[in-house]
């Protein structure tokens, strides 16, 4: 039997997950890695993204329920050889040039694609997260998308339905991602995740995955994160990483923080369009910046003030103390 | 469209055609206590629906956001505007597992690509999916939407045959009637309203085809015909559509949408 | 084609759901009902279950994870024919009398009893609240429980093993109460609702559930309720009546309002035991206060006061304004 | 028990039995990141191996509770105290579902009035379940606990023949080897530690029985086999554990439990 000897009594502490974005994606996604880069529209782990382009990995499988933006960008930086989603557009402003370009036309290299609903998606991710063997839903049942995904398949309910028949089912396989990538308002440096506004399937696509890199807004003290514990969405030992960015999500917005860059979205269609010049955007704006804080100077203060927002703050709520 | 209004400014100007489409399709949610609508054409309905025939109607969007009060004018479904103030804003799992899922969504909108006469829609590929001529982004939430709501709209600016089609090149979200082929029992009655810039469709569910129910004014049958794939039926008692009121341009234009963001 | 004739635009209104208890027992809780009172040690509903009692519901199928005090209260007091759960004990102080004598030797009338694990039940409410025809889960296997419980059956996974074999895995009917009843610290006039600390299985136990009253310390302003969108566990949609309830919950606690009444709990055993004592207890206190008004009068405000917490306030976060 | 130990400030005070089984229960804790445990003898052990042997070790309470900061010695798993200054309330689908179903609890902790020799547990009944001669509270989340955890720890306050049985009255929560014969593949290896006033079990996982691994100074292996329902078998090393030590009994009594609230 082990005979312990410490001899203090200091605070137990907390792990410090906090690296740069750097050392995190060489961390934790290897090539060939299946990356899971969610958020809803809000919290697009953006930067995350980018730095994956800049160090250059290749024959990710990346899942992304709204495949936008950023997976365009991951298409175009040579580093998918698979995308399983269930929305593949530009928000709606219009197309993904890259994305489209693979698929139609196999150009300059084909794109494997595994198509799903957003339930259906979301339902992996709950297998995932649940270590469930397959998870049923209430849809697929006439759809064509089961003949082209073999993953979506049929169980029969061990109960009768309505009318005292046997009931069938479609289930989706679980979905458990080599590492989940997840952009969030605030953490602290263990990990505990705050978010707020549109929380989508972050927690669950964490939860899934072998490993989690939570890129955030600001690193804030133990306190803030403690003083609001129901607002913890994803909680430390889920977490591997934290990764201080701001404005990481940009073009996607950031609840309280900055405003969604619409003028990007509407310009995507143009850049995307033309494989050159989306080599030359790539370029540029990523291979070309060392950084996500580069990436920022180069677009300019003036760019940001314009995706300022004003404050909206929510009334406090009583935790209550034991008097 | 040439239908022409007078504003309250007494001077005529002409209907768009969104607002000719959000007029109709608002009168439809008569009745009706929860929607699941994307941005555009839906929520202008919705919004006019409010202020006329379902006060209490609630827009549920695909962000997880309830009981909206936005300052102004949503652009996407996610815009912030519609999270600050709102009464509720779900996780993923909440809004298509209890609320969707669940059968708590009396009338979903969807649009689609292709329309077949049964309502299943494809919104997925032009072409064969392995080798599409055109990719399009698939289902989102649509499959679910189909097959869970009570009842599902659909709005198209332009009722042509490419859109509206004997066979569909793919279908994403299917109908009952394709499910129940599939041995899965529906939830929903499918697609019983499609508003297009021509007239009505309806259905009334599982069995049922399309038929049209009502025209615009000056619109014929064998124009509707001619703009559908296939052998389009027509109800016994066709209707003509009320263009829209100038109590409702007056609502769209003063109330809901303002700065014309939709009602281009 | 309908043709709206409104004139005015005016706000649109919400609905108001707000009742007293006396009559959201009486007009969503039958004679022969499936009711959840759900709230894990935390926020339990038991003005509600009072209210059942004085008007002398019958042959009630109650539904509660921990089926506790006010469990044992609605057995002794003649509502229960059949308990579904998956816990019943008076928390850690003890037995529940009546549950026990009526499990055990069948006096005065027998009770029907289904029992399930934790995750039995709360899969239960996810099924229901997901309409799907089953839940899988990860336990039961090997347990005695499916053989005194039919409800509890296997299916066997499309996808193989991890051995290449086919999987099998248990799995729980959905459960769809007539009625959830649940409390909460604060819901609007509408019935979107907010809760902290311990928010349990309340939110799916309403979705599950063909009705469902909130029972509230606090009816409060839309505004404050609209300042923290998030915070809302259960929306407007799901609810068909508001309660305003203050101390509703007693002798369960409510973070932030009022401590647990832990001398209540260790009393329930001893009161409990002697089925005289018992129901002499549930003539003085429940079907001898009017309401839940006249049940803390007679508790006295003195009692009260060894129940009251300090403040422990929430950093309020910013939601942003477009400006 | 009849350790003695010397307390700080110089007198002798007898070590109880619940600061014996927290220490010797602590110790066991060494590697491991998550612990799921309920209030009383497993938090204490707990709280000492975070001063001890596993600094970083995590405790997730069954009511949702994450990183626990408590200013008191909570009374139950859901006390307020347990809530305030938090760093995360999980809602119950997240605690069973992704927590402990999803495989992120090392060591889970349980009780239970019956064990046989290959850990499974009754928390159920004693007697017949259709007419118990006690009625006990059943599962709760014991049967996730045992079937998800990594492994499980139980501490019993008494060792004896009738908790320690060769056949239980009825299995709630079943190690894995119950549930491979039930055709159910097992995510944990069950319980691998059985602490009680007598000594230690302890199995590896699937096909191994509880055996007699260590005593408590002056306890006898007859003794031990006297207390056991079944026909224990003792390791070929048996070890005799050491009492707790002056650092570990100091550290309970002046940092984990100072009012002796779970210490009587």
């Amino acid at each position: 039997m082990q005979n312990p000897v410490a001899e203090s009594t200091t605070p137990v502490p907390r792990p410090d997950k906090t690296m740069t974005m750097r050392d995190a994606i060489a961390a934790f996604v290897p090539d060939g890695a299946t990356v899971a880069l969610e958020g809803f529209t809000h919290l697009i782990p953006t930067a995350a993204g980018h730095e994956i382009i800049r160090q250059g990995r290749k024959d990710l499988t990346v899942a992304r329920m709204t495949a936008d933006i950023v997976t365009d960008q991951l298409i175009a930086g040579g580093c998918v050889r698979k995308l399983v989603s269930s929305f593949v557009g530009n928000s709606t402003a219009g197309s993904l040039g890259e994305l489209r370009r693979r698929i139609e036309t196999g150009r300059p290299a084909p794109l494997e694609f595994e198509e799903y609903s957003h339930y259906g998606m979301i339902c992996r991710y709950l297998a995932g997260a649940q270590r469930l063997p397959f998870y049923p839903l209430r849809s697929y049942g006439g759809s064509d998308v089961p003949a082209v995904n073999p993953g979506i398949r049929k169980v029969t309910s061990p109960f009768p339905g309505p009318d005292g028949e046997a009931e069938q089912i479609y289930v989706v396989p679980p979905l458990n991602p080599d590492v989940t990538i997840v952009h969030a308002q605030r953490a602290d440096r263990a990990g505990n995740t705050q978010i707020w506004g549109l929380t989508g399937i972050q927690a669950e696509a964490v939860y899934a995955a072998k490993r989690a890199i939570i890129v955030v807004e600001e690193v804030v003290a133990d306190e803030v994160i403690r003083s609001d514990p129901n607002r913890t969405v994803i909680p430390a030992h889920a977490v591997d990483a934290v990764v201080a960015c701001p404005r990481g999500a940009h073009p996607a917005f950031a609840q309280g923080y900055y405003d969604r860059d619409g003028d990007f979205y509407r310009s995507w269609s143009h850049i995307s369009k033309d494989p050159e010049r989306l080599q030359a955007w790539l370029d540029e704006w990523i291979r070309g910046t060392r950084d996500h804080a580069d990436y920022l100077e180069k677009l300019g203060d003036e760019h940001w003030s314009g995706l300022a927002v004003g404050e909206a703050w929510s009334e406090p709520v009583n935790y209550g103390r034991r008097l | 469209m040439n239908a022409v209004s007078t504003s309250p400014t007494g001077s005529a100007v002409a209907v768009t055609s969104s607002e000719l489409l959000a007029a109709v399709a608002s009168r439809e949610l008569a009745g009706k206590n929860t929607v699941f609508a994307g941005i555009g054409l839906p929520t202008l309905a919705v919004s006019l629906a409010q202020l006329t025939v379902a006060p209490g109607i609630e827009i549920v969007y695909e962000s997880g956001v309830c009981g909206a009060h936005p300052s102004q004018l949503p652009e996407t479904i996610a815009d912030a505007v519609l999270i600050t103030d709102s009464e509720a804003v779900l996780p993923m799992t909440a809004l298509f597992g209890y609320v969707l899922q669940g059968g708590r969504i009396d009338v979903g909108f969807l649009g689609a690509a292709q329309i077949d006469r049964w309502g299943n829609l494809n919104s997925s590929v032009i072409g064969d999916w392995h080798a599409p001529k055109v990719r399009l982004p698939g289902s989102g939430g649509a499959m679910e939407v189909m097959a869970n709501s009570g009842e599902v709209f659909v709005v198209m600016r332009r009722h042509d045959p490419r859109s509206f089609m004997s066979e569909l090149d793919f279908c994403t979200s299917p109908g009952p009637d394709r499910a129940l082929r599939d041995g899965i029992r529906p939830l929903g009655a499918g697609v019983t309203r499609v508003i297009t810039d021509l007239g009505i469709l309806a259905r009334g569910g599982v069995g049922e085809e399309l038929r049209l129910v009502a025209t615009h004014p000056g619109v014929t049958v064998d124009q509707v015909r001619a703009a559908t794939g296939w052998d389009l039926q027509a109800a016994d008692e066709l209707t003509t559509i009320e263009p829209p009121t100038a109590a409702e341009l007056r609502l769209l234009r003063e109330d809901v949408d303002p700065d014309r963001v939709y009602l281009r």
